[in-house]
């Protein structure tokens, strides 16, 4: 059975510092990338961060992510330290993906972060995919698939959907629907945008979450994870906002500022924020505190990332095809510190 | 004090234009606010400022187009009075183009520098000279490396290829057909090519002296091309013929004068054994590797009349008895002398043999046909003084001589070699 | 050596036995794709499978390449090891996402945390009269894309052998079946099994040309070298077999015998698998060259359906012989 | 055989062996071998020759004694003598 969320204080503080450490690491991404620190694209979750601290929520180490190429919240709140993420977005052989994904390929086989795609939909499918392995060998695992209203579109969405309800995989389709595709709002481009709908007409549990509400959505996946668990797929429509452009690249023209004021008013921290305190359970020391702690968190990440390490250009053609894994430089430091005899190497 | 940069934002983007400020000096900023609005060249966007203070001085007027990385304002920060605020230097890094992205490094330093002065002139460049493009031959790459293996002059090759284009083949028989014709008597080598598949040579009808001034020219490359590319080595041994001739003296007396023996089947014979055993004077050097011969095809060198020299191929001389050598060298003499030799006679020698003794001469140091590894001369047979036993008397002595190439064998290989031709000289009656 | 008894197979048996077997051995394989199992694949390859293995590792799968294709990948590296049939290659069009987004950059995009041991097969080329659509040979596309490995089993003994190295290979490898070859019936031994998938293999020695073949136009340049060894010319014909990774030494040892090579190839000419051979040939073995290459591939039409047109569109072994006697300057 | 067809032999033979050789530029006197670049092998054949046509076995030993035309015919001579004598 599962329990809604209880609201204390510990939890709270929990739900908020998840929520912090995502929001303040983007912004300092956006001034990295500002100064050319970071490259590429580079898309940021700021307003969106409930649905991903909620979600995770719900999952266990043995479950398995897939998610979207806006997806640094996700990997920090599952798990990935931000030392490694942000290397990963300066192109460190330290990163969690040694470098080679930069933001929109964040993955971690320890976590089971199966990484930011960055084709719309084409997460789903490999979604299935996990959960059909974890199926067939008897594990009870979930595999939880973020995307977002425009892979909705896509045509390896309803296969993918179809598949999973047709198998009965144990897939946790999380839509994070804020609103546009791109720079295309929902309504230019579904007939019904009512999402949960489209699911539902997939046979399997589905419905529409308060995306800015960490507690509700928290809710929601404990629910839908447990239907999981039970042996169907789910599908939670989580409305969301996010408060930036879609990329560094955009200039945002295609929504008005007061539609973007108009959603701040529902910051998901701040909301919290004001919930906690408003019940007593967050002092304005805590909240220094947290900041504090966040900030440290965020600081040390960029001054790992910057001491970080290129990839020698020989082995720009590694990892093409699979190879043995070589021990990371940490186990090559710890095994060459082993040898304290010179002359043995001399 | 902080300044405030054109941002990068995107990483295709080398300059910005700041379309229009939303601040003037004097304002009072916060850490996210939108300062200014840039035009990317893609796209307008609005820019903000990653710290808080207030606005000193804009430097950079509206309409501008600058680098990543100019500073676009100055500000006042709380920590002007202080140490600076951690996280402040954030945005000035990229006025350190360590970097490794392009677009740092373009970056200028505050104030958009001054051109740096002109690089020093160039040396003068040296043009590449290419080949007249004017007499250009059809000639296929493995064709162009033949003949300048084989010192083949392509002007004077009929093409079978694609369009008349010289091949291989081409090449191959073309310098088959110039071994054939008179040669001078020059090196101690064959002038046959080596390709297994060479097809049977066609003289090319041209007048003597055409030939032998054709044949010179080849041999010439050929043998300038055995001196620069083949690392010579020596060796010579004394051979004391007197076990030989005396058996060849009772054998002939056996035999019809048309059955009868030279000492050159001896010698052959002697040389096609050692050879046998010696597997690394037995082939070809080609494309950096030694390759050994499949078998012992002994290229015999035959004094042509008026001068010149040929020296096709006896072929698995190691398998041959003396009779048979015998008969093979006199057929191979008669068809040489008359201009009958098969192809594959003169491309298969996997070794060279000459014997200038007739000639006169003591000896001879020959030169390496290549790509073979190694050539056999004898001098003549003649009566030399010779120890033996503590005594000194007079023996028939031939004095054989090996010329061989370092890269493929060294010299105790060769001195055995030249050894196991004595010892079989010695035995006359188990050649 | 012991004397394995000879059976008597088509391809199409062969690969099923080849599944069958790769199903008894590891509980991981399973095969995925449409009408894999109740209708016995739209070739007849897994017939009778799924009464032996059940739905569970016999899955058919819904008109979705994209989706199972991707569950292909996404079961591979949840520990599984899914052979994943796509009926033609045509319809892994539909599927190209995955493949090439998904399939080939995981590994690289992961730094190599994440291998993909998944088995794609798919029945390739013409012949068949079944026109433009269900024609094609993209192998060449495919082999475009690093982080793939692409198959062409063109024997009885490739089409039994290759699958079970495929499935322990980490890599996705695409197994492609040309559709005229499945009937081809033969010899092999009753125990046949793995062979190796990395080199090309020589099917007929020779010494003045070298034919360049895989897949569906080995029996073609077969055809042309008997018909050459008439003329005395002695063709050496190269079933390349792996078609990403190239085995180039194989290709080049054999050209810098013959010094001359025809590459006979089903794709269109422009950006095909010919052109990348030739292209190898040029750089690594020019000066062994006694011809330019020649390339005998598919004219550039979509697939027609009339038999006779579409032969003319095909690679035929006269045409191959008359390139051979054009370059060797036995054609006057 | 009279001396001149013995001379018309051997001058046979030698053609035969070495076919550029104009016979009226032999000198009778002079060494064969030196004059007309005869080497072993085509003494070897003309030896042959003369057998084939006279019948006369000449023995290796006596080969020096054929060095020059006259001798070789006067040798011959003599053999053929010996011959019918015996």
């Amino acid at each position: 059975m599962t329990v809604a969320p209880r609201l204390d204080r510990d939890h709270g503080q929990h739900l908020l510092h998840q929520m912090l450490r995502v929001r303040r690491f983007e912004e300092k991404c956006v001034e990295l990338y500002s100064a050319a620190k970071i490259r590429g694209f580079m898309h940021l979750y700021i307003g969106e961060e409930a649905v991903a601290v909620g979600i995770m929520e719900a999952l266990e180490p043995k479950d398995a992510i897939v998610a979207t190429y806006r997806e640094h919240g996700h990997a920090l709140v599952r798990g990935v330290s931000a030392d490694a993420v942000m290397a990963e977005m300066y192109g460190k052989v330290e990163g969690c993906s040694r470098g080679r994904g930069g933001s929109m390929h964040l993955f971690d086989a320890a976590t089971r972060f199966y990484g930011g795609n960055a084709i719309v939909g084409g997460g789903l499918p490999l979604a299935v995919g996990l959960a059909l392995a974890d199926k067939l060998q008897g594990r009870e695992c979930v595999t939880a698939c973020f995307f977002g209203d425009g892979a909705v579109a896509e045509g390896e969405f309803h296969e993918s959907m179809n598949l999973a309800a047709l198998w009965r995989l144990p897939v946790l389709f999380c839509c994070e629907n804020n609103l546009y595709a791109m720079g295309t709002a929902i309504e230019r481009y579904e007939s019904e945008t009512d999402l949960a709908l489209k699911a539902a007409s997939y046979e399997m549990p589905a419905w529409t979450v308060d995306g800015m509400d960490v507690m509700a959505v928290e809710g929601a996946a404990r629910k839908a994870a447990a239907e999981v668990r039970g042996g169907m797929p789910c599908f939670l429509e989580l409305r969301t906002y996010r408060f930036r452009a879609h990329s560094m690249y955009d200039p945002d023209l295609y929504r008005s500022k007061e539609e973007i004021e108009r959603w701040k008013q529902h910051d998901p921290i701040a909301a919290l924020t004001a919930q906690l305190q408003e019940a007593g359970l967050l002092s304005a020391g805590d909240i220094e505190e947290l900041e504090r702690s966040v900030a440290e968190e965020v600081e040390a990440a960029i001054a790992f990332a910057e001491a970080g390490t290129l990839e020698p250009v020989e082995d720009l053609e590694r990892f093409v095809y699979w190879e043995p894994p070589l021990p990371t430089p940490a186990e090559e430091v710890a095994a060459g510190g082993d040898s304290t005899d010179e002359s043995a190497t001399a | 004090m902080a300044d405030f940069l054109m941002p990068s934002l995107g990483a295709d983007m080398e300059f910005g234009t700041l379309l229009e400020w939303r601040v003037e000096p004097g304002d009072a900023v916060n850490r996210g606010d939108i300062v200014a609005v840039v035009d990317t060249s893609k796209a307008e966007i609005e820019v903000e400022i990653f710290e808080n203070g207030v606005i000193d001085e804009l430097r950079v007027p509206e309409g501008t187009r600058v680098p990543v990385g100019t500073v676009l304002a100055t500000l006042r920060t709380g920590a002007d009075d202080g140490p600076a605020p951690p996280g402040a230097p954030a945005m000035t890094v990229a006025t350190t183009p360590d970097a490794p992205t392009g677009t740092v490094a373009t970056a200028p330093s505050p104030k958009p520098a001054a051109m740096p002065p002109p690089p020093p002139p160039p040396p003068p460049v040296t043009l590449p000279q290419f080949a007249s493009e004017e007499h250009r031959l059809r000639v296929s790459p493995v064709a162009r490396r033949a003949a300048e293996q084989l010192g083949v002059d392509l002007t004077a090759v009929a093409g079978s290829g694609p369009d008349g284009a010289i091949t291989k083949g081409d090449v191959e028989r073309a310098a088959a057909a110039i071994a054939r014709t008179i040669a001078p008597a020059a090196a101690a080598a064959g002038p046959a090519p080596t390709a297994a598949q060479a097809p049977p040579p066609t003289p090319p009808p041209a007048a003597p002296e055409e030939r032998a001034g054709a044949m010179r020219l080849a041999i010439g490359a050929l043998m300038a091309r055995s001196k620069r590319e083949i690392p010579h080595y020596y060796l010579q041994t004394q051979i004391d013929m007197s076990s030989a001739l005396a058996w060849l003296e009772e054998e002939n007396l056996r035999r019809s004068v048309s059955d009868r023996l030279l000492p050159a089947a001896l010698l052959l014979s002697a040389v096609a054994g050692a050879v046998a055993a010696t597997p690394a004077m037995n082939g070809f050097w080609v494309d950096g590797a030694f390759h050994p011969a499949d078998g012992v095809h002994l290229g015999v060198a035959i004094s042509l009349r008026g001068g010149g020299l040929i020296a096709p191929a006896l072929h698995d001389a190691d398998h041959k008895s003396l009779d048979e050598l015998m008969a093979g060298l006199r057929d191979l003499v008669m068809r040489a002398r008359t201009g009958r030799l098969r192809g594959s006679e003169m491309s298969d020698p996997t070794i060279t043999v000459t014997n200038l003794g007739e000639r006169g001469v003591d000896l001879v140091h020959g030169v390496i046909y290549p790509p073979q590894v190694a050539l056999v001369g004898f001098g003549g047979i003649g009566e030399r003084p010779w120890a033996a036993d503590g005594m000194i008397g007079a023996r028939p002595v031939v004095i054989a001589t090996l010329a061989a190439d370092h890269r493929a064998s060294d010299g105790l290989a060769g001195s055995r070699f030249l050894t196991l031709i004595d010892h079989r000289l010695r035995k006359p009656e188990e050649l | 050596m012991s004397a394995s008894a000879m059976v008597t197979v088509t391809y199409r048996e062969a690969i099923r036995a080849a599944i069958r077997e790769a199903l008894v051995a590891d509980e991981r394989v399973f095969l995925m794709g449409e009408d894999v199992g109740a209708y016995g694949g739209c070739f007849g390859v897994s017939k009778g499978l799924l009464d032996e293995f059940g739905p569970e590792r016999i899955r058919d799968a819904p008109l979705s390449e994209s989706a199972f294709v991707g569950a292909g990948i996404g079961a591979a590296m949840g520990g599984m090891r899914p052979i994943v049939e796509v009926m033609t290659v045509n319809f892994c069009l539909l599927a190209l996402d995955q493949i090439i987004d998904n399939a080939a950059t995981i590994t690289h995009m992961s730094g190599g945390q994440f291998a993909i041991p998944l088995v794609i097969r798919m029945t390739t080329g013409a012949g068949r009269q079944v026109a433009a659509q269900h024609s094609h040979s993209l192998e060449g596309w495919l082999a475009h894309i690093p982080g793939l490995k692409l198959l062409a089993p063109a024997t009885l003994k490739d089409a039994r052998g290759m699958l079970a190295p495929a499935l322990a290979d980490p890599n996705p490898v695409l197994i492609f079946e040309h559709g005229s070859l499945y009937n081809m019936e033969g010899e092999l031994p009753a125990d046949a099994g793995g062979c190796d998938i990395e080199r090309a293999a020589i099917r007929r020695p020779g010494t003045h040309v070298t034919l360049v073949a895989y897949g569906g136009t080995l029996a073609t340049a077969l055809v042309a070298a008997e018909e050459l060894a008439a003329d005395g010319i002695e063709a050496e014909v190269l079933d390349l077999r792996v078609l990403r990774p190239l085995d180039d030494s194989a290709v080049i040892e054999s050209v810098t015998r013959t010094h001359r090579a025809v590459i006979v190839d089903e794709g269109w000419r422009s950006g095909s698998l010919a052109a990348e051979v030739s292209a190898r040939i040029m750089e690594q073995a020019f000066y062994e060259l006694d011809a330019p290459v020649a390339r005998v591939c598919s004219a550039e039409v979509p697939m027609p359906y009339p038999h006779h047109l579409e032969q003319a569109a095909l690679p035929q072994a006269g045409t191959v012989v008359a390139e051979v006697r054009r370059m060797t300057g036995a054609d006057g | 055989m009279n001396e001149q067809e013995l001379h018309d032999v051997v001058i046979e033979a030698l053609t035969d062996v070495a076919p550029d050789i104009d016979p009226a530029r032999i000198d009778p006197g002079a060494d064969l071998g030196e004059q007309l670049a005869i080497d072993s092998m085509d003494f070897l054949n003309i030896v042959v020759a003369v057998h084939e046509r006279t019948g006369i076995e000449i023995p290796e030993r006596d080969y020096p004694k054929l060095s020059t035309l006259d001798d070789a015919v006067a040798y011959l001579l003599a053999a053929q003598q010996r011959g019918a004598d015996a």
